[in-house]
């Protein structure tokens, strides 16, 4: 189950999370990209974080709204309107709820991910974070409980890590081509980390990748 | 008589800035915005552009200008946020940034309609810059 | 190893150091120079870019991107200008000034050589920025 | 005859013109370009006959590679390149002389255009300073004196005047095509003034136009 309370925990936890793993995503993004995904989502989630800190929220909603705007005026980079986009999906498919099952878990779940390929315009297999929103998603919606939960975490590990073998074809990496074959895409172990926290959050114990050796 | 607001989305303050006095050079009385940077940082930021759409008069038309794609994306972000009325009124156009805003501001100028105004930009695409 | 400079040439000082921010980001370690407007006025001025051809190392093959025609007729006295050792390495790029600059930058960084580095550029204004 | 004395005098006589028609020059411009065709060149020649005073030049050729350097270093649009290479064209046509009879004027100023024509890739009717420098280099060329020199200026004025009617296709006129008709070319009408001034100065007694009222 997901309560106001789990969430703002899970973004808390999430935030954390992001700027441990700052140096690692700066260091992907820099071989592929502009070297600043690490930096971008550390400081959009810190923002969100403090935003929410303290703050009541009438439901997931209007939490979920307040996310995605401190996202959208903080991040700076491709992946502020995606998580911003991914959180709105949230906003709308928890409206007016202040806690969901795992089936509205993966309702949003799903809504998110299509609001991300509706975003980005991208399909799965372009090395970018829909490579992992994907595949988390269908595991959730084929088993929206805490199995299912655990098993999206395990699917967006494994996809997150297979991004190292694809060739970008969208985002900035994509001027890279073939040449981005063999650095993980920031923005797919970046949504791992999500769905990681996002577990831990709701069914805990989760055991967490070492996304600074793993992914390097 | 067409009235085309011109919003300059770019990464960088610096590069939004100086682009701006470029158009107002080539342009003047010609409304222009600029939505660059994210503070100090390269960036966008999807509220700082929602905010130069809705300073832009509610009898213009706004054609919007971008570096890079994540910026596009950004501006898609904002066309959702602002007000209808605005949106309706806004477009992205996918052409050079400097190159197509100087042809558009230049247009704009003349007070070519809107889709002149576009056409301008976009072909600027395919213009060759060095003559011979 | 294909070694290639870049030297942004552009009426706006400010448009010339952002530009080049930008590129140093996703460029880190490519080596770019910048002859951007006139003192604080707008224009360019070819004894700017004279210099700036000539700080790039002697092993370089260099590419200059401009704004307007005007910076590509002032780039092209430079050229007549310099040492033939500098000339005979450089090449005026006729394409989008940010877009084509972003494209040859993250080429040169992976070591491309020069024709592809220069094709990547000119392929920028072909290239939709705004997907989908 | 032009020597290196009529020449000094020429400059700063040119300079201390444009200062007076820089608005007329920059409101043309506005009209047409980007309105700044008076500052560049009030600026650039400013810049060029203060280089130049109180030095000694061993020829004309030094005096006018001064001049082309300067120009360069200063005026900033179109016009500096343009200008700076009629003075180049000068300094290689009279290389080694300290004064040149209007035979050799004629040729350097035939020089000069044929350098602006390959500077600005133009053909005369494009609404440039080519549609003046052209027939004002014919009339030296027919006639290689004094009264060649005269009837420069006037070939000169008209075609300035004349520019008026013609749709630009280079320069920062072109954006606007047929819309640039109605408006005198700016850098056509500093052309003008250029050979009344280079007249004034070698055989004097030349009755100037009134810019500001005929050209606007
Ligand atoms: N068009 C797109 N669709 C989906 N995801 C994208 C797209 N473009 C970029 N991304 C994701 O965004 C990540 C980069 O984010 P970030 O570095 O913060 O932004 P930027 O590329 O603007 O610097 C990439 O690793 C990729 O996963
Ligand atoms: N390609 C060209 N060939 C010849 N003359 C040109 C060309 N482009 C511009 N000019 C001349 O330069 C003048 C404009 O000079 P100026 O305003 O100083 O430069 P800018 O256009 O860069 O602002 C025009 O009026 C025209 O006569
Ligand atoms: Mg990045
Ligand atoms: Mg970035
Ligand atoms: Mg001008
Ligand atoms: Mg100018």
């Amino acid at each position: 189950m997901l309560t106001l309370e789990t969430l703002q925990a899970f973004i808390q936890a999430y935030a954390a999370r992001l700027a441990e793993l700052c140096t690692v995503l700066d260091d992907l993004d820099n071989r592929i990209g502009d070297g600043d995904h690490g930096t971008n989502m550390a400081r959009g989630f810190r923002t969100a974080a403090d935003r929410i800190t303290g703050e009541t929220f009438a439901d997931l909603g209007a939490l979920c709204q307040a996310v995605a705007m401190a996202l959208l005026a903080s991040v700076g980079g491709a992946s502020g309107p995606l998580y911003a986009t991914a959180f709105m999906r949230f906003a709308q498919s928890w409206k007016d709820c202040t806690n969901v099952d795992f089936g509205q878990v993966a309702t949003g779940v799903a809504n998110a991910c299509e609001g991300l390929r509706a975003r980005g315009k991208a399909e799965v297999g372009e090395k970018t974070l829909l490579d992992v929103w994907t595949p988390a998603s269908e595991a959730l919606a084929a088993q929206p409980d805490e199995y299912g939960m655990r098993a999206a975490v395990a699917r967006a590990t494994k996809a997150a890590l297979a991004s190292r073998d694809i060739p970008a074809t969208k985002g900035r990496a994509a001027y890279l081509g073939e040449r981005s074959v063999g650095t993980c895409d920031p923005g797919s172990i970046s949504s791992a980390v999500f769905f990681e926290e996002l577990a831990d959050a709701t069914v805990g114990g989760v055991t967490k990748t070492s996304w600074q050796t793993s992914a390097w | 008589m067409a009235n085309v607001s011109l919003v300059i989305v770019s990464h960088s303050k610096q590069l939004g800035e100086g682009l701006v006095k470029l158009l107002r050079q080539v342009a003047p009385g010609v409304d222009i915005h600029e939505a660059a940077g994210l503070g100090d940082e390269l960036g966008t930021d999807a509220t700082a552009i929602m905010a130069a759409l809705q300073q832009c008069p509610n009898t213009h038309d706004i054609l919007v200008f971008f570096d890079l794609g994540s910026a596009a994306m950004n501006a898609e972000m904002a066309l959702e946020l602002v007000p209808p009325s605005v949106a309706e009124r806004t477009r992205i156009v996918d052409a050079p940034l400097v190159e197509g805003a100087v042809a558009a501001a230049v247009a704009a100028r003349s007070q070519l309609p809107l889709d002149d105004v576009m056409q301008q930009a976009e072909t600027a695409r395919i213009m060759q810059k060095r003559l011979g």
